[in-house]
């Protein structure tokens, strides 16, 4: 590890060898070109926000969907009411990573080429930790030009502990925190006695079926772990072969972390092979999956999240909800905690009356905050990991305001969990701040 | 006389590539750069095993990975101080490792070539790629292994902290690599590749292992691809699975055979053609990757031999002075074409669309009535049908250029 | 122990079947004309998506008669005009081509229905468990694909052993000179061959949408392992295709079905490691973990100790 | 004293006999001719001599080595060197090139990747012997497969010969040839094998005549007889199985 002396006289040298260089140049060149081409043409610069995730390939309606999100939520918000810090327009700008942690390193290059200071980025969590390494670094060794990684979805616990870094910010609860509150639903429900954990073989997949194993042993020890499977991920053509071990083990339960195909894949095969078991998971709703699902996905999937789907609580949200729909018919918001870190940001920024990322990351430690959806958030200032009350909502089309892909299918909360309730101690989080 | 001439060639690609920083200097122009520096290694490497060697790979990435991983590897070592090296060498680590590999895989996959070493670099690219995550101690998982060049000893002062010093690293690396492939083809060990690619029975008949000349083929490609992954290991200073599975493998036969297989200079065309449709198309259109499909395709289909195949065709004519007399009818025919393409372009990316007004060439579009789509199909059906009138006329000057020249060959030789 | 061999046979004979249903068409292509065709399960894929499309409109049973025929259309039509052409370039060139077009059908399946998941649902009149074993369902709908790839198996070898037009592609298989020298019209049958294989590709898609999800990464998830059975069964060999088939389908279910790993195997060895070494992965590797690559372990077994496959005489 | 001796060699393919126990000795310097009806096996034979194929029983000694059963490049490094019937060349190599590839591993490159070709003078000036012997000098550049089907023919002779191996098989030098061409490819066989040990196979019998010492008569994989020109011409147990038919139908 370096000590703080070696940091001082490494971002020593570094200032050095900036000052040589001219950056200015090079940022009147972007600006000039974005003067030519802004469909603004305003007196003053936009703040240049980056969502950098997948927009095309496997994963692009995600990727797609989070980015109308954002801009929706910037343009209704702010610009469309004169902007922020005294008449200056939000700017969203679109990065491609294609779900890779090499393309994104490609995008982060991109964005610091145009100045930008803010990346939005939530799939993956490998790309997340790629990106994080990545903007420390930057950071490191380009001082006057840091970057903030707003986190809005990537749920690996590791990004707020053992690599938390005062640069990211997390607005989305980690797996830890998410299964430690399904673990007590499940403990709850006295008909459950045997559970069954199946997942993708990768980071994700791994913590889901060791804390669900750690928290359900110490929950109800009479809980038996049927099974705890993993599969590659992307590469299971059918996975009747797995059902069939389910259906062998006699699981009441099954907790899943699969996304993507893999997910649609698995609870399909459950289905269909007649097995009438709840599933318990992470990402079975929204862009294609609740469709694909629909009648026979029916109160048997249950997914654990922030921010309730339906009924929503106050009129600010649903107004929202409505006017989204009413821009973009084919898409929900199915992430309100984009909408979350937007507006913490610019409060902070507000608060400081800066852009820069050191003062708005300063002022967002342990900012709490009320959503449009009435809710409390609290960012904790330690490892910069997000707290707010936690929902398990069912695939259902009973009570359902806000349907998702337009199927008359939705998500209905059933359990909900405070915020005081969801905090976990900070573990492992040694965080180096950077010293101005 | 010579001599001078081929160097100047090298001199000219070294100084080009000296001097790409001066024009274009922005952190994504660095970035870019060093991409494409990584990928014309990369391809180069491809090429002798398929251009050259005649052995169709689908898991060449396998080298370029492994090779990059131990790279990854050395860096978290020097940045440990369990290993004190200058970094300008991780590179070679790449090769060493790519190398290794190509040493123990090429024992049982160069036994043919054709379908079964095709098929035999599929299953090794699965299997390598799919144990990369298994594996996840080594490989990283999904997540990947990362490092930090920073930490080594400076080279005459520098630290490794900008990307432009790293393409100046990159830049020797390319060189040193380009010159010594090019070496690689006029050794008896890499002609007897090419013969060995056209007719490996008859290898055998002049004392030469068709067996052995591939093998050696094979650890000298893999060992150029792992200097590549190496390169690419300083350059991000992390590396994935993604790096070595079959999309990456099938990028590199892309870029390789759009270039032009069998021409030393294709790859290197194809690698810089690929890495700016990659990451500046991708910008400007969701819908890339499609019209990279659709490029790859119509190259096979009309220039079997790549873009430096096109270029080489040209060379016979160019040398009897004929080059002009096919200007006119390239004229005739390339402004419908290049029409045709931007009016089809402007048709699938209309017809793809969410936004009611859409904006292309500064024109703006709408794409909720059918007017503009029918417009714009009109401009791509004129334009095929003068491109269809024109060919004839093209195909006409193209041979006489050609036939011209062969009379001008026989005075000569008479 | 004994409900999940059954089942796990049954699903393996499933999955088996199905992949024959794509080898098939792959073998009879590649016998011809020498090319493996990559772009094979591009085809599935296309078969899935047409169906899905015209199920939409008209129900599932009007897309198993109709996607299939499009799909084998569009395949003779790519032979006719793609294949052809880049024959006389050799087959680097054709193989080349193939794996293009496999690049762009899934670019332009994403183009044409979205890169999300379609909700491509079998038929109501199949929705019905065939029967219950141990207190599992097996649904009629996977009855029914077995039956339908039985039967094309059926049917393709009485075509293949009886009719003319199979003597001919018989004698193609083994000796495709001396057929265009008895004066076939060879490019015809090869355009009829492409467009047959392709259609049987698609019905495989029509069957497994609905079961194996219908998404732009289908034909990726299938493309190579039917490439590694067209091998291993011996190139040419419709039998050695029809075994490799059966065989991995059986070999992956039961991989999965088992609990088997080298935690088991080192015990038995009485060789224990803390969790800690260093090859900790390895020591821990369960045989279901590695299930969907042991198709490719079997692929380079195969190639390296008998390059000609299970069945196959042909040398190349 | 023999340099290449045959000893019972048979050779199956399945349950067919294509080769049935031929014996065979060629002496040193000798221009030995294989002849027989089409299907007798002759090219089996010149394949399996130089290692295409395994045989099935007995043994092949070249220069005192057992080399049955090796590999072509074994055997093509002792000193034995043939040419194909059906052109054999590396087509996409010019002709200088494809002359000296022949030549690198009698001059001792073996598989050298340290060395550059173009600075081997010593090689370099032989390939162009070579070519100059088989006339090919002005077409060095040409691609070997965009050569005319002579020169082409030519290029196989000169790949067979330019290691300077002492024993060189042709299988069939001049088959398709017109006369004129066939005429000057004897004159250059002439040329080149001068003081070599040649053995041919040939079905222009004015050709077999005029080149060689020795004939064997090779029908249904057996030697029915193995002399002297002049006696086989004389033979009528080899003009009964085979001789008669082929001289009337050129």
């Amino acid at each position: 590890m370096l000590s703080a002396d070696d940091n001082n006289s490494k971002n020593y040298r570094e200032n050095k060898k900036l000052a040589m260089r001219t950056p200015q140049i090079f940022r009147y060149f972007v600006l000039s070109i974005l003067l030519v081409f802004s469909s603004y043409t305003l007196s003053q610069e936009p703040v240049r926000i980056a969502f950098m995730d997948p927009l095309t390939g496997a994963f692009a309606s995600i990727g797609n969907s989070g980015l109308k999100q954002l801009q929706f939520a910037a343009d209704y918000l702010y610009n469309s009411k004169g902007g922020i810090l005294g008449g200056r327009m939000i700017e969203i700008v679109p990065l491609d990573n294609k779900q890779s942690p090499t393309e994104s390193q490609l995008q982060f290059r991109r964005a610091v080429s145009g100045g930008i200071q803010y990346i939005f980025q939530g799939n993956g969590s490998a790309v997340a930790n790629a990106l994080n390494d990545a903007i420390n670094r930057h950071n490191r060794r380009n001082p006057g030009q840091e970057v903030m990684q707003v986190n809005y979805s990537a749920v690996d616990p590791i990004l707020t502990e053992e690599n938390c870094s005062f640069w990211h910010f997390r607005w989305d609860a980690h797996a830890n925190m998410k299964l430690n509150i399904l673990t007590d639903y499940i403990a709850a429900n006295e008909g459950i006695n045997s559970v069954y954990i199946i997942g993708q073989d990768y980071s994700f997949g791994q913590v889901v079926s060791d804390t669900s194993i750690e928290l359900l042993r110490q929950k109800r020890p009479d809980i038996k772990i049927a099974g705890n499977e993993f599969h590659p991920i992307g590469q299971v053509k059918d996975f009747t072969p797995y059902v069939t071990k389910i259906v062998a083990s006699g699981a009441d339960a099954v907790i899943t972390g699969n996304y993507g195909a893999d997910m649609v894949s698995l609870a399909r095969s459950i289905i269909d092979n007649g097995l009438d078991i709840p599933i318990y998971t992470f990402y079975a709703a929204y862009d294609g999956i609740t469709a694909t699902l629909g009648e026979d996905g029916k109160d048997r999937i249950r997914l654990i999240h922030n921010e309730t789907s339906n009924p929503i609580p106050t009129e600010q949200r649903k107004e929202f909800y409505r006017a989204f729909k009413a821009a973009n018919p084919n898409n929900d918001v199915t992430q309100p905690r984009i909408t979350n870190a937007l507006m913490m940001i610019v409060q902070a920024m507000e608060e400081t009356q800066s852009t820069d990322p050191y003062d708005v990351g300063l002022a967002l430690e342990d900012m709490r905050f009320t959503t449009i959806g009435g809710d409390e958030v609290w960012m904790r200032g330690e490892d910069h990991q997000v707290f707010q009350s936690l929902h398990i909502s069912v695939h259902t089309d009973e009570g359902v305001e806000f349907d998702a892909d337009n199927s008359g299918f939705g998500l209905y909360t059933e359990y909900s969990v405070p915020l005081e309730e969801t905090i976990v101690p900070v573990n492992e989080c040694r965080m180096r701040r950077p010293r101005r | 006389m010579t001599v001078i001439k081929k160097s100047t060639v090298w001199i000219c690609y070294l100084l080009g590539l000296l001097a790409l920083p001066q024009f274009f200097d922005s952190v994504l122009a660095i970035s870019i750069f060093n991409q494409m520096a990584i990928a014309i290694v990369f391809a180069l490497s491809y090429n002798m095993l398929l251009g050259q060697g005649g052995m169709l790979s689908f898991g060449h990435a396998v080298y370029f990975g492994l090779g990059g991983f131990l790279a990854v590897h050395a860096l978290v070592m020097i940045e440990f101080e369990i290993l004190s090296f200058s970094i300008i060498w991780i590179p070679l680590v790449g090769g060493f490792i790519g190398l290794l590999a190509a040493l123990f895989i090429g024992t049982f996959s160069t036994h043919k070539a054709g379908t079964v070493f095709a098929m035999i670099s599929l299953g090794i690219g699965e299997l390598i790629a799919a144990s990369s995550l298994i594996f996840v101690s080594f490989f990283g998982g999904e997540a990947g292994i990362s490092g930090d060049r920073t930490f080594g000893p400076p080279f005459f002062g520098i630290e490794w902290f900008q990307n432009l010093e790293i393409y100046y690293l990159a830049v020797a690396w390319v060189f040193i690599a380009t010159l010594f492939m090019y070496f690689f083809t006029l050794t008896p060990a890499g002609k007897m590749a090419n013969a060995v690619r056209d007719n490996p029975e008859r290898a055998e008949f002049i004392g030469y292992s068709a067996r052995r000349v591939r093998y050696i083929t094979f650890c000298a490609a893999g060992f150029f691809a792992g200097i590549a992954g190496g390169l690419f290991a300083l350059n991000y200073e992390f590396i994935t699975e993604e790096n070595l599975n079959a999309a990456t493998s099938g990028r590199v036969l892309l870029s390789a055979y759009i270039g032009g297989l069998g021409y030393f200079i294709g790859p290197i065309i194809g690698a810089v053609v690929l890495t700016l449709m990659n990451s500046l198309l991708s910008n400007y259109s969701d819908l890339w990757m499609l019209y990279l499909g659709i490029m790859f395709l119509l190259t096979v289909l009309f220039l079997p031999r790549g873009f430096a195949g096109f270029i080489m065709m040209h060379q016979m004519v160019w040398a009897h002075g004929k080059i002009k007399s096919l200007v006119l009818p390239y004229l005739i025919t390339g402004v419908p074409s290049f029409i045709f393409v931007i009016a089809s372009v402007g048709l699938i990316e209309l017809s793809h669309t969410d936004e009611a007004e859409f904006y292309y060439l500064g024109l703006n579009f709408d794409s909720t009535t059918a007017i503009d789509f029918i417009l714009i199909s009109i401009a791509v059906l004129a334009a095929l049908f003068c491109i269809r009138k024109s060919l004839p006329q093209l195909r006409a000057a193209w041979e006489s250029a050609n036939e011209i020249s062969d009379d001008d060959e026989k005075e000569a030789q008479s | 122990m004994l409900e999940v061999f059954i089942f796990a046979t049954l699903n393996g004979l499933v999955t088996g079947l199905l992949l024959f249903m794509l080898a098939s068409g792959l073998t009879l292509i590649f016998s011809m004309m020498g090319v493996l065709n990559f772009a094979h399960a591009s085809f599935y894929m296309l078969g899935a998506y047409f169906a899905y499309s015209i199920s939409l409109h008209f129900g599932f049973w009007t897309g198993l008669i109709f996607a299939p025929i499009i799909v084998g259309v569009l395949g003779a039509l790519v032979e006719r005009y793609g294949l052809r052409r880049v024959h006389q370039h050799g087959h680097v060139a054709e193989l080349v081509f193939t794996f293009g077009l496999a690049f762009l059908i899934e670019e332009a399946v994403q183009f044409f229905w979205g890169a999300d998941t379609k909700n491509y649902q079998s038929p109501d009149l199949l929705d019905f468990p065939l029967f219950t074993l141990f207190g599992q369902e097996f649904p009629a709908y996977r009855g029914f694909m077995i039956g339908i790839s039985i039967t094309i198996f059926i049917s393709l070898y009485y075509v293949l052993t009886k009719s003319r037009i199979g003597i001919i592609i018989q004698a193609a298989l083994t000796h495709p000179h001396t057929v265009s020298n008895l004066g076939h019209n060879v490019p015809l049958i090869f355009m009829g061959v492409f467009g047959v294989g392709t259609a049987l590709a698609g019905v495989a898609g029509v069957m497994a949408g609905p079961v194996l999800t219908t998404f732009p990464g289908m034909a990726v998830v299938l493309g190579s392992i039917v490439f590694v059975i067209v091998v291993i069964g011996g190139l040419g060999s419709l039998a050695g295709a029809f075994i490799a088939s059966i065989l991995i389908g059986l070999l992956q279910s039961y991989a999965i079905a088992s609990d088997l790993g080298m935690p088991d195997l080192l015990n038995i060895l009485g060789i224990e490691f803390s969790r800690d070494h260093p090859l900790t992965d390895l020591w821990t590797l369960t045989l279901p973990q590695i299930a969907p690559i042991l198709p490719f372990l079997l692929l380079v077994l195969v190639l390296i100790f008998r390059p000609t496959g299970l069945m196959g005489k042909r040398e190349q | 004293m023999s340099v290449l001796s045959l000893h019972d060699v048979t050779k199956n393919f399945g349950e067919t006999e294509i080769i049935r126990g031929v014996s065979l000795n060629i002496e040193r310097g000798e221009k030995h001719a294989i002849i027989g009806p089409n299907g007798a096996g002759k090219s089996t034979l010149f394949h399996l001599i130089s290692g295409l194929y395994n045989v099935t029983g007995g043994s092949i000694k070249f220069k005192d080595k057992e080399i049955q059963n090796k590999k072509p490049y074994e055997i093509s490094r002792l000193g034995l060197a043939r040419s194909f019937q059906v052109t054999n060349i590396f087509a996409r190599l010019n002709v200088f090139e494809n002359v000296r590839c022949s030549l690198l591993w009698s001059s001792g490159y073996k598989y050298s990747f340290w060395h550059l070709l173009g600075r081997q003078k010593e090689l370099n000036e032989k390939t162009l012997e070579v070519l100059e012997q088989i006339g090919l000098q002005d077409k060095k550049l040409t691609p070997a497969g965009e050569l005319a089907y002579a020169h082409q023919r030519a290029l196989e002779l000169g790949i067979a010969i330019a290691s300077g191996a002492e024993v060189i098989m042709l299988d069939e030098p001049v088959a398709g040839m017109s006369l004129t061409e066939a005429e000057s490819a004897v004159e250059l066989i002439h040329r080149i094998t001068e003081g070599k040990t040649l053995i041919m196979v040939e079905h222009d019998m004015n050709i077999v005549f005029d080149v060689a010492d020795r004939i064997s008569v090779l029908v249904y994989g057996e030697v029915i007889a193995c002399d002297k020109p002049e006696n086989i011409r004389a033979n009528t147990h080899v003009q009964e199985a085979y001789l008669g038919e082929v001289v009337t139908d050129a």
